[in-house]
């Protein structure tokens, strides 16, 4: 956190001051490791086996905050009795099918919900496809919200938590492996240092005290990343430290708008405000599209609402209850469309045309060299950007120039670089990581043909629109029907931003600005752009642009800016009371309900209906928010509880169990299953894997690798490494070794190393460094390269990308890949130039027998086939 | 221990309790471990750095202009005595010879001066502001007031070739600039030694009692020898007697360095300012005895040799103390073992700093 | 710069009056002043006007003061108003007004026609028309509204984006919307990597 | 200096909260417009700045040691670790470096040796006696604005002066870079810029002072280890800080230039240090050399007397 998001580690300090203990994870001692009371130092790609140890240690002493988590999470809920966990199947749970290579998740849900229950309701023949599909790459169509449930009224729970098939547990018998001994075995972390932090932890979470936890890509880029975040949800809600004050699971991203990209999504598999984008095989219809999404009960049981809303924002007066609101007029997807799908559609011939707004994937994406050779195969790219990036020049200067496999005169892609503006060049807003959005004012015009994102689509739309006009086909309704009138200014014509912000936030039919999504209609009545940031013009104010100084308001600074939703700034903050919506402790007071003025009231927006009395039981049949209890805190959640288990949502587990990384050191200690099975491969020749654990030829690529950012770069270094006053302090890509493994490897400091993986060879100058550490797992030594990936060969600050070495599996839900954690081999000397790069990765491949197949098996096990 | 470490900090009913900022974070309080190890500290054998990296910057000058520019004066200085000597003396060819030294000396010494500067175009604002605490703005004015002074004693020499009107006017000033340089000159040969003794750089601040009477016993020798080997051996004995007085003086000077600095001194016999000592021991050594032996026998041939040698004594010496000077800053251990030693005996006997 | 500005009133004679009269008669303080020193002023006190903004890099969103003068941006720091930020800025924040008055950013439109070995130049207006002409025809050659097991997707697989995270929420929703309507539903971001 | 001066500020820096984002040199740079001084990948742990100089006026400095830090717990006794590479690391980059400094930093990092080839014999990585320690310690280093500054005491030409903040800044419009600052600096903080000629240091953004604005570098400071403020009241915080943090096991926490009584009358820019203050490339114990000016000047007053006696005996006695 000090390292990427130095700005915010002020308030680690501010938690210091007050007595906090600074616990840091991680494999090398970073700047933040430098000020923490616990450097906890861990072999990459093992986190889970971590987490999993402390629940373990949480469960084992007893030591669950036992009120929270029998009200407030799913450890009572019984599960069916199918269910086989990893421990009956030696790291696979019930229901794998190897044919498809993916999960059948019936066998996961609770006891008398589910699937099967459903009928009456719609058609089950199209539920169960839908479910089907749920489980084999449609993870992230969940959005925001976890699965729907039916027949919610018939789970069953034993709030003594001793059934056997309760939660709680399964889940103590799916952790009881996960002892400090296996912790020390898998993670190299040392016994007494597990403990230690495993003490800190627990007696620093109860009724008094809450204990928070922040994370980064460090535990996303993994081909079980989801899992990663579930596997700490898990011990923080056992640990009652969600929904309450110094609490939580942070994320801390590492862009402006990186939220406000998800929650205003350039995904391929979302609308706006976690909508999902529909699938043929169960959306034909808005009904039908609703029907299969929405839930019965909770807040996404109102998704009609926001779905319409959305399609009026988008058609306007075009779209009519009679024409389903346009509802035709969405694309649908029909799988993954992720970017790295998109690499492989452009192999293929498919994708031809690629727009590049801001991202530069020739050194920010992994596997780089399939990125560019995607991009060799387009008839044309657009590159928006503040310089000549690499994903720009590459069919000039790019390493397949040097190597000879590409010449600029082979290359047919039609290339138009155009200059985009600054944040200070145009109105806008970003949401920060903690879901605020924060407006920022144009100061000055943009330089010569410089113009922003909003200029340019809203000016292609504009072109296109007028080309298209008159048009009578079929497909270009869609695009003349759009509502696009927003009004321009200036000399360059520069569309109103706040227009657009003001059709997220939605109107109703009379054009008056909406204050909550609470006021969203089905009918048609209302347009909202994203229903989640409604409220965020509410007044016919730019509500993200307030500035209201910190010194002039309470800590939770409500009035600066505007949080979706509804401007809460913690979520879930009704688990900061107890049941009775007393504060847990009077010093830990958040939100409680105040009996005398019949609402919830306290420090924050209370994340409940406000007036919803804690003794509120929904009556047989409630739908929606009113079918949640006065108890039941998470309410998008369609049981309102915090789910321990997750019986629906995720293609690779209703819990998390670790597996090793597509490419590790070492076997799985834990199972026999080595990998996710889920996980998600390339499967082509331009993405080769590394052996693993014991696999024959694995030794070829001894070493652990992790890749990461520096305080000093910006991601893949378009905003850095043109920049001479950054550049200067991180001059050029250098990689970081232990004493022990430069001993071993023959590295000297400041001396040039080549690293090696099966898909290419990088150099990097050597820094040794005693920050790494040398680490004992299983029965062996594993020793880590440490690898910033800013670096390109465009810029003032130059060196070979890291993501040159990255491949492409991917975690199954979310598509990410594992950048976090590799194998490779590391020598020293300056990397072969021209054709003898690829020739030396030719011959690691050869003697490390890397074929197609290597490491795409998708079970390990002999157990839980089908 | 602050309230908030003891209790925590509270979120009630009515806010925030015991809130204490940031920077009061205790760094690795709360690791568990027993504490004051880093205190511990064993002495090191060697002494301690930042990667080898120079404590002091290094002087940013050139030698040649620099070093020139101290032995240029030294000449200057010197000469100017010499020659108000050889006026009141009646030793015309000494005089015309050091009078013409001084002048030419003079202004090559503010030439590298000027030279030397970053902004050259700036050398008057050196004339802004009179600083005691400057030992360069003091020789400044110095030097300001003696230039004109040896100017027009020089020109008295070329009186014939003067244009007329000026001729009388530089006659009647010629022997009064020349006695009045003499109060300025004794100055100029050494303030230098204060100049450079006046800087943190450890070969010359801890020489900062010797370096005054170093430079100007340099620069009589210089001058000295110089004016020995520019006149006539008949009116040469007093410009002798200065050269080998002031090689003697430099010579105890150097030695006394050498001894009182310990290990600083350690530059002084090292790399390229040793070699540079060395050739100037020697060089000052030979020709303070040529021109012992030339005061006996009245060599024209002897003080060419002895007078030359004396001036390239002073050229190394100053060369030498300028490279060694160089060196002691930027090396650290020159800086850092003196100062840790003092730092350690103020300590333990509880004095300040 | 003049020797007026340097040299009058005289430090020297100030000093000596300092001397005399009490003050600085070393010249080491006021007497050794310049007039410029004494002009001196920060430029976020002589800026024409200071514009609220957020700092672009991170997710923490830091806030940001912009410093203007003759529409050029002059300083950007830390908002002391901010509750996230309370003014700090970290090196990337601090290097922001380098970032946007860069002399090597890229302001010219740039286009390399297939199989070419260097760039062109290219008015802004036709790269637009021809980027629009691009779209359509792409779209067109491979718009389908039935993928091969014959379900109807009204889609194109032709055309895909992929967006940095630095965008801003309205342009984000622009891209989404246009790209939705254009039937594109490869639009990617920062946000998946 | 007059009694209507405002109080004298001063910067505290506590390196014991410093991350090493190195905002504080950035923000230096943008705010002075100092240009950049070059890429070089120097091998000092994190630092590639090198030292303060012309154009740094501020320059973090990171020390990798075999040592622990107060309480923490850094794990590394427990894990299978060989012999440290703090010395031999410190020893490859001076070996790199040579004897460049100041400005020069930033141009090469010289030769470095190129290292063995694999397949020879392969030393032991893991020994029982292996490093057991680790900390790594930051520090922002700044100009001094000394009480007694040596670099004003010496110029020549009045460009150095102190304000009315009891700050020491160079006046650009006067320097004409004579460089005899330069050495005069016990610290080796103010450098001269080659192709400029004049010299530059930290002036603790005197122009922002006169507005009543903060230095830059303090501002923008995420952890606040950077802490401007009026100077008694920061030498008062600093000592209830040292305090604190021996309380908390921080043993080796002191503080470098609080003290009036020092060489150089006290630092305006004062530091908390975990160790020795060579360690971090300060002088443990420096003095401003004009403090032994007055005695030099008689010397020199001597030798001149003695000058001109030598040359009048010397006239005196070739007379006879």
């Amino acid at each position: 956190m000090a390292e990427c998001h130095p700005v915010g580690f002020q308030w680690i300090m501010e938690a210091k001051a007050r007595g906090a203990t600074l616990i840091h994870v991680d494999p090398r001692l970073t700047r933040t490791g430098a000020l923490a009371d616990l450097h906890v130092p861990i072999r990459a790609g093992t986190d889970i086996a971590l987490l999993g140890g402390l629940i373990n240690y949480v469960l084992s002493n007893g030591l669950e905050f036992r009120d929270y988590v029998v009200a407030y999470t799913n450890a009572a809920t019984i599960l069916r009795e199918d269910f086989q966990d990893t421990e009956d199947l030696d790291g696979l749970f019930s229901g794998w099918q190897d044919d498809t290579g993916s999960y059948q998740t019936d066998s996961w849900q609770y006891e008398g919900t589910g699937v099967a229950s459903a009928a009456g309701k719609r058609q089950q023949g199209a539920k169960e496809q839908s479910h089907r599909r749920h489980a084999t790459g449609r993870g992230h169509e969940h959005g925001s919200h976890g699965a729907s449930l039916q027949g919610l009224h018939r789970m069953e729970r034993d709030e003594t938590l001793q059934h056997p098939r309760c939660v709680f547990q399964v889940l103590k018998r799916h952790y009881g492996r996960y002892t400090p001994e296996m912790v020390a075995r898998v993670c190299g972390i040392p016994e007494d240092v597990f403990l230690q932090m495993a003490r800190a932890i627990t007696e620093n979470s109860n009724r008094d005290r809450t204990t928070a936890w922040a994370y980064s890509v460090g535990w996303t880029q993994h081909t079980v990343g989801v899992q990663y975040i579930r596997a700490a949800s898990v011990l923080q809600l056992l640990l009652g430290n969600i929904g309450r004050p110094g609490g939580g699971i942070l994320a801390l991203r590492g862009h402006a708008s990186i939220q406000g990209s998800t929650d205003i999504p350039t995904l391929y598999n979302l609308l706006p405000g976690y909508l999902p984008m529909p699938h043929p095989d169960s959306h034909g219809s808005l009904d039908e599209y609703v029907a299969d999404d929405s839930a019965d009960t909770g807040y996404w049981g109102n998704m009609r609402s926001y779905a319409v809303s959305l399609l009026k924002a988008y058609w306007g007066d075009a779209a009519t209850a009679d024409n389903d609101f346009c509802f035709d007029y969405l694309p649908r997807i029909t799988g993954d469309h992720s970017t790295y799908k998109t690499v492989q559609a452009q192999l293929d011939g498919v994708c031809k045309g690629y727009f590049l707004n801001g991202q530069n994937p020739a050194v920010g994406s992994a596997n780089a060299k399939a990125q560019r050779l995607g991009m060799a195969n387009l008839d044309w790219l657009v590159v928006r950007d503040f310089s000549l990036i690499e994903s720009a020049t590459w069919w000039k200067d790019g390493p397949e120039v040097e190597s000879g496999e590409m010449r600029p005169e082979g290359v047919g892609t039609e290339v138009f670089f155009l200059p985009a503006a600054a944040h200070t060049e145009k109105d806008g807003s970003f949401t920060s990581t903690q879901r605020m959005l924060q407006w920022h004012h144009k100061a000055v015009d943009p330089p010569g043909d410089a113009r922003s994102d909003l200029w340019f689509w809203f000016h292609l739309g504009r072109i296109i629109r007028a080309k298209l006009a008159g048009s009578t086909s079929d497909i270009d309704r869609p695009l003349l029907d759009l509502t696009w009138g927003y009004s321009t200014h200036g000399e360059r014509d520069e569309p109103s931003a706040q227009e657009v912000l003001q059709e997220i936030n939605g109107w109703t039919a009379d054009g008056a600005f909406l204050s909550s999504y609470e006021e969203l209609k089905d009918d048609g009545s209302t347009a909202c752009g994203c229903w989640i940031y409604c409220g965020t013009y509410a007044d016919g104010t730019n509500q993200a642009a307030r500035r209201k100084p910190h010194t002039e308001q309470n800590w939770v600074a409500p009035e600066w800016g505007w949080a979706w939703p509804a401007n809460r700034r913690l979520l879930y903050n009704r688990a900061s009371a107890d049941p009775e919506g007393r504060p847990w402790s009077e010093k830990k007071a958040y939100v409680w309900w105040d009996a005398d003025a019949g609402t919830w009231t306290g420090h924050d927006v209370p994340d409940f209906q406000p007036t919803k009395a804690p003794d509120y039981r929904p009556p047989e049949g409630a739908k929606r928010q009113d079918a949640l209890s006065g108890i039941d805190p998470f309410i998008m959640q369609a049981d309102g509880k915090g789910w321990l288990y997750v019986p629906a949502g995720l293609t690779d587990g209703p819990l998390p169990a670790h597996y090793e990384p597509q490419e590790s050191p070492v076997p799985n200690l834990l199972y026999g299953q080595q990998h996710n099975p889920a996980r998600q491969m390339t499967k082509r020749g331009v993405d080769r894997y590394n052996p693993s654990g014991d696999e024959p030829g694995s030794q070829v690529f001894p070493y652990a690798l992790t890749t990461y950012r520096l305080t000093e770069h910006h991601t893949a270094g378009g905003m850095s490494r043109w920049l001479p006053y950054l550049s200067e302090l991180q001059p050029e890509m250098f990689c970081e070794v232990s004493p022990e493994l430069a001993d071993e490897a023959g590295l000297q400091h400041l001396g040039w190393a080549t690293i090696v993986t099966a898909r290419s060879a990088i150099e990097a100058r050597v820094l040794v460094t005693d920050r790494m550490l040398p680490m004992r797992v299983h029965d062996r030594l594993v020793h880590h390269v440490g690898l910033p990936y800013h670096w390109g060969s465009n810029g003032i600050s130059t060196g070979d990308g890291a993501n040159e070495l990255t491949h492409l599996s991917l975690d199954p839900n979310v598509h990410i890949q594992e950048a976090k954690a590799l194998t490779c081999d590391i020598r020293p000397g300056r990397r072969p130039r021209g054709p003898e790069r690829l020739r030396l990765v030719e011959d690691y491949r050869r003697r490390a027998g890397v074929t197609d197949q290597t490491g795409t098996a998708h079970r390990t096990t002999k157990e839980g086939g089908a | 221990m602050s309230a908030s470490e003891q209790h925590g900090s509270e979120v009630r009913r009515d806010g925030l309790h015991g809130t204490a900022p940031g920077r009061e974070a205790r760094i690795g309080a709360r690791g568990g471990r027993k504490a004051g190890r880093g205190g511990e500290m064993v002495p090191p054998a060697e002494f301690r750095s930042y990667y080898g990296r120079s404590v002091l910057k290094a002087p940013v000058w050139e030698s040649r202009d620099i070093a020139g520019y101290f032995f240029l004066g030294g000449v200057a200085g010197g000469s100017a005595l010499l020659a108000a000597g050889a006026d009141l003396t009646g030793r015309i060819g000494l005089r015309r010879s050091t009078r013409v030294a001084a002048v030419a000396a003079t202004g090559l010494s503010l030439a590298a001066l000027i030279h030397d500067l970053g902004r050259p175009g700036r050398f008057v604002h050196m004339l802004r502001v009179l600083k005691p605490s400057s030992p360069m703005s003091v020789g400044t004015w110095i030097l300001s007031g003696f230039a004109p002074l040896v100017a027009v004693a020089a020109l008295d020499e070329a009186r014939e070739r003067l244009p007329g009107p000026v001729r009388p006017m530089i006659a009647a000033l010629g022997r009064p600039s020349g006695l009045a340089a003499t109060v300025l000159a004794p100055a100029v040969t050494t303030y230098t030694g204060a100049l450079i003794a006046d800087t943190a750089v450890p070969v010359w601040h801890d020489a900062r009692r010797e370096l005054p009477y170093l430079f100007g016993a340099s620069a009589l020798a210089a001058s000295g020898g110089l004016a020995a080997a520019t006149s006539a051996p008949g009116e040469a004995a007093p410009a002798r007697v200065v050269g080998i007085a002031g090689a003697l003086v430099e010579q105890a000077c150097d030695r006394a360095v050498h001894k009182r600095l310990g290990m600083v001194a350690e530059p002084l016999s090292q790399g390229r300012a040793g070699r540079y000592l060395t050739a100037a021991r020697w060089s000052t050594r030979a020709g303070a005895a040529l021109l012992a032996l030339s005061a006996l026998r009245r060599s024209r041939a002897l003080d060419i040799a002895g007078g030359t040698a004396l001036v390239a004594g002073s050229l190394f010496a100053r060369l030498g103390y300028f490279h060694a000077g160089a060196t002691s800053a930027t090396e650290p251990r020159y800086t850092v073992v003196p100062q840790r030693e003092r730092a350690d005996h103020a300590a333990k006997t509880g004095a300040g700093g | 710069m003049g020797l007026r500005e340097t040299f009058l009133p005289w430090p020297a004679l100030r000093q000596a009056k300092a001397a005399l009269r009490g003050g600085d008669g070393s010249g080491r303080g006021s007497s050794a002043r310049s007039r410029p020193t004494d002009r001196l002023q920060p430029r976020t006190e002589t800026s024409d006007r200071v514009v609220d903004s957020v700092c672009p890099y991170c997710a923490v969103g830091c806030g940001q003061l912009v410093y203007v003068k003759d529409e050029k941006v002059v300083q950007i720091e830390g908002d002391p108003a901010s509750p996230v930020s309370r003014g700090r800025l970290c090196p990337k924040g601090a290097a922001t007004k380098q970032l946007v008055t860069n002399p090597l950013r890229e302001t010219k439109v740039r286009y390399r026609r297939p199989y070419a070995t260097q760039w062109e130049d290219l008015d802004l207006d036709t790269a637009m028309d021809m980027i629009a002409d691009r779209v359509i025809a792409t779209r067109r050659d491979t718009f389908v509204e039935t993928d091969e097991q014959d379900r109807r997707v009204r889609r194109t697989m032709g055309i895909a984006m992929l967006g940095g995270a630095t965008l801003d929420n309205e342009e984000n929703y622009l891209i989404k919307k246009l790209g939705t309507a254009l039937g594109a539903v490869q639009i990617e971001n920062q946000a998946r990597i | 200096m007059s009694d209507d001066n405002p109080p004298r500020m001063g910067f505290f820096t506590d390196t014991s909260v410093c991350i090493g984002c190195k905002a504080c040199e950035v923000a230096c740079k943008e705010w002075n417009a100092i240009p950049d001084d070059g890429l070089s990948l120097l091998g000092m742990s994190y630092d590639n700045t090198g030292m303060l100089g012309a154009d740094t006026w501020r320059h973090v400095a990171f020390i990798e040691q075999d040592k622990p830090l107060g309480r923490q717990n850094n794990a590394v006794i427990a894990m299978p670790t060989g012999a440290t590479a703090t010395h031999a690391s410190a020893e490859a980059v001076h070996e790199g470096l040579g004897q460049k400094h100041g400005s020069e930093l930033g141009t090469e990092t010289g030769a470095i040796r190129p290292g063995p080839l694999p397949g020879g014999p392969m030393p032991a990585p893991v020994t029982p006696d292996g490093r057991k320690e680790l900390r790594w310690l930051m520090a922002s280093d700044v100009c001094k604005h000394c009480t007694h500054a040596a670099c004003l005491d010496v110029c020549p030409t009045g460009s150095l002066l102190r304000t009315e903040f009891g700050t020491v800044i160079v006046q650009e419009d006067i320097c004409n870079g004579c460089g005899y600052c330069v050495p005069a600096c016990p610290y080796g903080v103010i450098d001269q810029r080659k192709d400029d000629g004049r010299v530059w240091k930290c002036t603790m953004c005197y122009d922002r002072l006169t507005a009543g604005q903060e230095p830059a570098c303090a501002k923008a400071c995420p952890t606040d280890s950077i802490q401007y403020g009026v100077l008694d009241d920061l030498r008062e915080r600093a000592a209830h800080r040292v305090e604190n943090l021996h309380d908390a096991g921080v043993l080796e926490a002191r503080l470098y230039g609080a003290d009036p009584d020092d060489g150089v009358g006290g630092a305006g820019a004062f530091f908390l240090l975990l160790d020795e203050p060579e360690v971090y490339g300060f002088p443990p114990d420096p003095v401003v050399t004009t403090r032994d000016l007055p005695r030099t000047w008689k010397h020199t007053a001597l030798a001149a007397v003695g000058v001109a006696a030598t040359v009048a005996a010397a006239f005196l006695g070739a007379r006879r």
